[in-house]
């Protein structure tokens, strides 16, 4: 494995490991943001005005779903409506079943990290004369930001981690190496493969982990340059929440 | 001026937080909601910024009808103070401070000055500015809250229970700041709390409200103490009433005693001789009173040693020359000598008075009053 | 157009019992499906089901102490976790064919499919395990302890009792994964539901086949389901003092 | 309504991965040589065309490298999808392949009206369907019965029976046991009492038929069988004979020669049949072929095929 890793010619390849690992990015990419875009303001909307929680309860139904079972259906489904080159017919299924995968975990935290903000805070803002957009921007979303983080980090490992199956419907990304190897007999490319993968996660995760750092206020994340006065630190920082587990699929 | 003009809050479920209340709280005072809990104290004060709609009647902010202002317009004129202070976590002390100014859209720079200033005004040292909220103390944080609700200069505010989550050093601080910044701004205040004692000590005016939202009784304190409308208000005022509402009655010029004080440093020979009683009172060298001292067990003159702070009796406590009779009456009772310990504007002793004498003088007022009312503290002679 | 060597008129099958029958492809033909392939379903599901439960309850048995260690000795938690959160990321089809090399087991033993759930289980886990007891408020430990209970005590009478509740949504969370993830194993030739989609995908040739596909979605769906009242029942038994307040 | 859903969903996704812009073809696996598509007249063919297959056709012997080799044929690129599954067969009809590595027993290429080229040089070897055993299973009685099998089955037969499991979607089980009564395979016997057999299948439709025609034929002489279908693909099942957690499974001779020996030549069926008796690893052994074949070949659609004058592989050498 170390050896395929080592050949220069397995990474500038056509269909390489840059390549795939550059096609496994952008199907990764492509499911989150389509599913901040849709969990994000959905979650703040839901943990603001304290409606429509049961739609949390659908999304984390949606895990139940197999994902092997929704690629196939979805491919089933789609192959006859889709006509001429190009990978849409392979592309919808796999980025649909990303996207179911991304939602549940960042809706669900979403929530959660807004009905986490302290109600007198809430009220203060409100108090302040904000409108309900300013509460929710100004206010909620900063001090929701580490539990979004939590839920983004594991809907971002599980993407990546399930982007793998998009060899099994044709189409690029690490997973071929996985498919390819095990197909061809060539271990140590499955293996290789599999590995890039994790690492891939790993490194996503750690640059998420910076983003964090950087975009969640000191004041939240109670990480303070000096230690003051800890003796009348009132309420001791902010809580520590045990973040949302994540869910591998596949 | 806040006038409720029979107000009443019914919730979906029947339950009734606030029935028919007219009040007024005059401009430039501060009007003290109290009552114990579910009496809709709360539900009334975030009926003026509409933090609750009010099923009935009106609110009038001076001659504007409050309904008729957009909420977010309404409330950013008025200021609003909580119990937890409620600041937001994720910014710095003087971002807080200037939320509202920068809703308004007033030039940051000036807002971040005018903060730095009220931060002076309300006990906070500058170099909290760029502290978060986690950071700081309870009584900090709230001290935060109040500069916050004052950085727009708004000529109302709200406070709902702002000294209640810390404790009674520190709230007894707070309170006092308090009054002394209310001396200097003059806001119209509508403050609430389920502390009677907070709300003698603190009101212009105290509304005591029952449970389902009835004003029970809307007087000064004194009034509230020397005659509470009917049992319910007599029964949450509480015990020692007559006591307190000494508080709220001028001693007057009492009679003083010239005291023999000796000094810090003095000789214990010296004090001995000084003893009156077995005490005598030791000052510094300005003749501020420090404390009491026992003669009757003092070694001899000869001994050559000297009156040390150690040697002190703390327990008494000082009462100014315009003291309250409540004031001047734990001044002798507090005292171990039963001297009571009277001095001027600048802490010098200006002599002694017994509980007696301060009895004296109580009865001398209550026969010459011409009924119960009794001005409130600061107003004077009342013999 | 024949394939060179095919030349001969179809053959004429006495046998074919349904031929010229409409077959019903559309999803809702998944009943009659289950009821022409029962005893293979059936058999599927119970595969289904123990290689859904067995690895968690494996892995919330390795993941207890675990999870302990990490919580114990502080420094041990980042390590503990970040391995965990390694493991997690390995595609599971490449753990599945890969476990006889590691394990030196047969190729088509479901223990393979067993142990990789388990190890993702392990994963998912620990971190729960160790936030939960972190979760513990400190008061109550500290209580324990003046009361004069040992750590251990401290451990198995307070602690890990009170964490319940953040490990049981954790151990939700693992046996609903597992179910979608033991589909996978379906691929491998390893019996369970999965065989359904493979079937239904080789049969969906032109035209979609639906009846294998979302009779194998609605099992799998109901299985997660049950697998999950189970754990939200276990919880409940295991923490009465929550119903006593009417939580849930 | 169903229809109308689907065409919503397509509509809507479509939209999004537009905006994607050009991710849509990170997944193809880009040109396979650096002859096609020269300037000028010299594109041949198969340069404007697109060839899908299995993972492991793009680098076997006689896939990719055997079309170059042996006919100079270039693919404009190739399309990594399944072993002449529906990935491959929907992509050829839907357009998003133009050429398919397809087994010829599909009922799909009748139904679909699809061109299978001629291999006039013979690079795709026999592939006649075997049963490929182990050895300590494979008793006298075994062999007979399925070797009495193989002699009945022929390519025909296969494809017809493939258009009841794959077009009809009728029960495989079913299927074998017709078939088996049709030949007089199903009487009671006793050949194979007291053998008790693990059967296998890869996971297409044609191997899990013969698998159960396998499997009816042994029960019917007495034999306990247990089956094992649908088990990925060669490189899974091929360890699980060997370590006996399957003792038969269906298999065709050329692929079949190919895994165990790369290098092999041999074409014709007799060839293949001979050399792989040879190659054949202990424990395994191969029984009697059937004179059923199914083989790779290169499909194209009847507009490919109308348009650019296709009825050989050569043709795609051509310059179009």
């Amino acid at each position: 494995m170390i050896q395929w890793l080592n050949d220069p010619g397995n990474w500038t390849a056509q269909g390489g490991i840059f390549d795939q690992l550059w096609a496994h990015l952008q199907y990764a990419l492509i499911a989150l943001v389509v599913a901040i875009v849709l969990a994000l303001p959905l979650g703040l909307l839901i943990g603001h005005t304290g409606r429509g929680r049961w739609l949390v309860t659908v999304a984390n139904a949606v895990r139940s779903l197999p994902v092997l079972g929704l690629l196939i259906l979805l491919y089933v489904m789609l192959a006859p409506h889709i006509h001429g080159r190009g990978d849409t017919v392979y592309l919808l299924p796999t980025e649909i079943v990303l996207i179911l995968l991304a939602v549940p975990p960042l809706l669900a935290s979403t929530v959660a990290g807004v009905e986490n903000v302290d109600p007198a805070v809430r009220d203060a803002a409100a108090g302040m004369g904000m409108r309900g957009g300013q509460v929710v921007r100004k206010v909620e979303l900063p001090n929701a930001l580490p539990l979004v983080f939590s839920g983004l980090r594991s809907a971002t490992l599980q993407v990546i981690a399930t982007a793998t199956v998009a060899a099994y419907l044709g189409l690029g990304g690490l997973g071929r190496f996985v498919y390819d190897g095990q197909a061809s007999q060539n271990f140590a490319e499955r293996n290789a493969g599999a590995l890039l993968v994790a690492l891939l996660a790993v490194v996503a995760d750690l640059l998420l982990a910076v983003a964090q750092r950087y975009t969640v206020s000191r004041g939240v994340s109670g990480r303070f340059s000096s230690r003051p006065d800890a003796s009348t630190s009132a309420e001791g920082g902010p809580p520590e929440l045990p973040a949302p587990p994540a869910t591998h699929t596949a | 001026m806040i006038r409720f003009e029979s107000v009443s809050k019914k919730y979906p479920d029947g339950t009734l937080a606030v029935d028919e209340l007219d009040l007024v709280a005059p401009s430039g005072r501060i009007t003290v909601l109290v009552g114990p809990s579910g009496c809709g104290k709360t539900t009334s004060l975030r009926m003026i910024n509409r933090m609750i709609e009010p099923t009935d009647g009106r609110i009038w902010l001076d001659d504007r009808d409050t309904a008729s202002v957009p909420t977010h317009e309404l409330r950013r004129g008025i200021g609003y103070v909580i119990q937890h202070a409620g600041l937001f976590p994720h910014r710095t002390v003087v971002d807080n401070i200037t939320t509202v100014p920068e809703l308004l859209g007033q030039d940051k720079k000036r807002a971040r000055a005018r903060a730095m200033e009220l931060m002076e005004r309300v006990g906070l040292p500058a170099q909290l500015a760029k502290r978060y909220p986690a950071q700081l103390s309870g009584g900090q944080q709230q001290r935060v809250g109040v500069a916050r609700a004052l950085a727009a200069d708004p000529p109302v505010m709200l406070m709902d229970e702002p000294f209640s989550a810390v404790d009674p050093v520190v709230r007894a601080q707070l309170q006092n700041e308090f009054l002394r910044l209310q001396g200097e701004l003059g806001k119209t205040i509508v403050f609430v709390t389920h502390d009677i004692d907070e709300a003698i000590k603190l009101g212009d005016q105290v509304a005591v409200l029952r449970v389902g939202g009835h004003l029970a009784q809307l007087a000064s304190p004194a009034d509230l103490l020397a005659a509470p409308a009917d049992t319910f208000v007599a029964e949450f005022v509480g015990r020692d009433r007559g006591y307190r509402a000494l508080g709220f009655a001028g001693a007057g010029r009492l009679p003083l005693h010239h005291e023999h004080s000796v000094a810090l440093g003095s000789g214990l020979g010296e004090a001995r001789e000084a003893g009156v009683d077995g005490w005598v009172l030791v000052t510094d060298a300005e003749e501020r009173p420090q404390g009491w001292l026992r003669t009757d067990r003092l070694a001899d003159a000869a001994s050559g040693e000297t009156v040390v702070q150690e040697q002190l009796n703390l327990g008494g406590t000082l009462a100014s020359e315009n003291a309250t009779l409540r004031e001047a009456l734990d001044s002798a009772l507090s005292s171990p000598s039963g001297r009571g310990v009277i001095v001027d504007g600048s802490g010098l002793l200006l002599g002694t008075v017994t509980a007696s004498e301060v009895l004296a003088r109580i009865e001398q007022q209550r026969v010459a009053a011409d009924g119960p009312s009794v001005r409130r503290t600061g107003a004077g002679e009342a013999s | 157009m024949t394939p060179p060597g095919l030349t001969a008129p179809p053959v004429l099958l006495h046998h074919a019992p349904t031929a010229g029958l409409a077959v019903d492809s559309s999803p809702g033909g998944m009943f009659s499906y289950f009821s022409d392939h029962r005893d293979e379903v059936l058999n599927w599901l119970g595969y289904h089901a123990w290689l859904s439960a067995v690895p968690v309850l494996a892995g919330l048995l390795i993941a207890l102490p675990l999870g302990w260690l990490a919580r114990r000795y502080r420094w041990t938690y980042p390590p503990l976790v970040t391995a965990a959160g390694v493991l997690y990321t390995i595609p599971s089809i490449a753990l599945f064919v890969a476990m006889p090399e590691l394990i030196g087991t047969q190729i088509l033993d479901p223990i393979n499919v067993a142990v990789a759930l388990t190890v993702y289980t392990v994963a998912l886990l620990v971190r729960v395990v160790a936030d939960g007891l972190a979760a513990v408020p400190e008061d109550v430990a500290q209580a324990a302890t003046a009361m004069g209970l040992t750590r251990r005590q401290r451990l198995l009478k307070v602690e890990l009792p009170l964490a319940v509740p953040v490990i049981a949504a954790g151990v939700r969370v693992a046996v609903v994964a597992n179910v979608s993830l033991v589909a996978v194993a379906g691929t491998i030739g390893v019996p369970n539901l999965g065989q359904l989609f493979t079937t239904g995908f080789q049969l969906s040739v032109g035209n979609p086949y639906y009846p294998p596909i979302t009779l194998g979605i609605v099992l799998c769906v109901l299985l997660a389901l049950v697998l999950d009242l189970l754990v939200v029942g276990a919880t409940r038994l295991v923490t009465p003092w929550r119903r006593a307040v009417g939580g849930s | 309504m169903k229809k109308a859903l689907t065409s919503a969903l397509v509509a809507a996704c479509a939209t999004v991965l537009a905006a994607c812009g050009s991710s849509g073809s990170s997944g193809s696996n880009g040109l396979s040589g650096g002859s096609s598509a020269s300037a000028g007249g010299g594109a041949t063919v198969a340069s404007k065309l697109v060839l899908g297959g299995s993972p492991e056709f793009k680098t076997r012997t006689d896939g990719v490298p055997g079309l170059q080799r042996v006919y100079g044929v270039t693919f404009g690129s190739y399309k990594t999808l399944d072993a002449g599954g529906p990935l491959t067969i929907n992509a050829l009809k839907n357009g998003q392949i133009d050429a398919g590595d397809i087994f010829t027993t599909d009922p799909s290429i009748p139904a679909n009206g699809f061109v299978v080229l001629q291999d006039p040089k013979n690079l795709y070897a026999a592939q006649n369907v075997l049963p490929l055993i182990n050895k300590a299973k494979a008793t006298p009685g075994v062999s007979s019965t399925l070797n009495a099998v193989s002699a009945k089955l022929d390519t025909n037969t296969l494809a017809q029976l493939d258009v009841h499991v794959i077009t009809d979607k009728q029960d495989p089980d079913a299927v074998a046991k017709g078939w088996l009564a049709s030949v007089g395979l199903n009487k009671t016997g006793t050949a194979a009492q007291g053998a008790s057999i693990k059967i296998g299948s890869a996971n297409f439709q044609e191997s899990v038929l013969l698998a159960e025609i396998y499997a009816e034929a042994l029960r019917a002489q007495g034999a306990n069988i247990t089956t094992r279908l649908n088990i990925g693909s060669r490189e899974t099942y091929i360890p699980g004979l060997k370590d006996g957690s399957i003792d038969l499974i269906p298999e065709y001779s050329g692929v079949l020669l190919q895994f165990f020996d790369p290098k092999a030549t041999a074409v014709s069926s007799a060839d293949v049949y001979a050399a792989l008796q040879k190659a054949v690893p202990a424990p395994l052994t191969v029984l009697d072929q059937s004179s059923a074949e199914d083989k790779d070949a290169i499909v194209v659609t009847k507009t490919t095929a109308d348009k650019y004058h296709l009825t050989s592989i050569a043709d795609l050498a051509k310059n179009g």
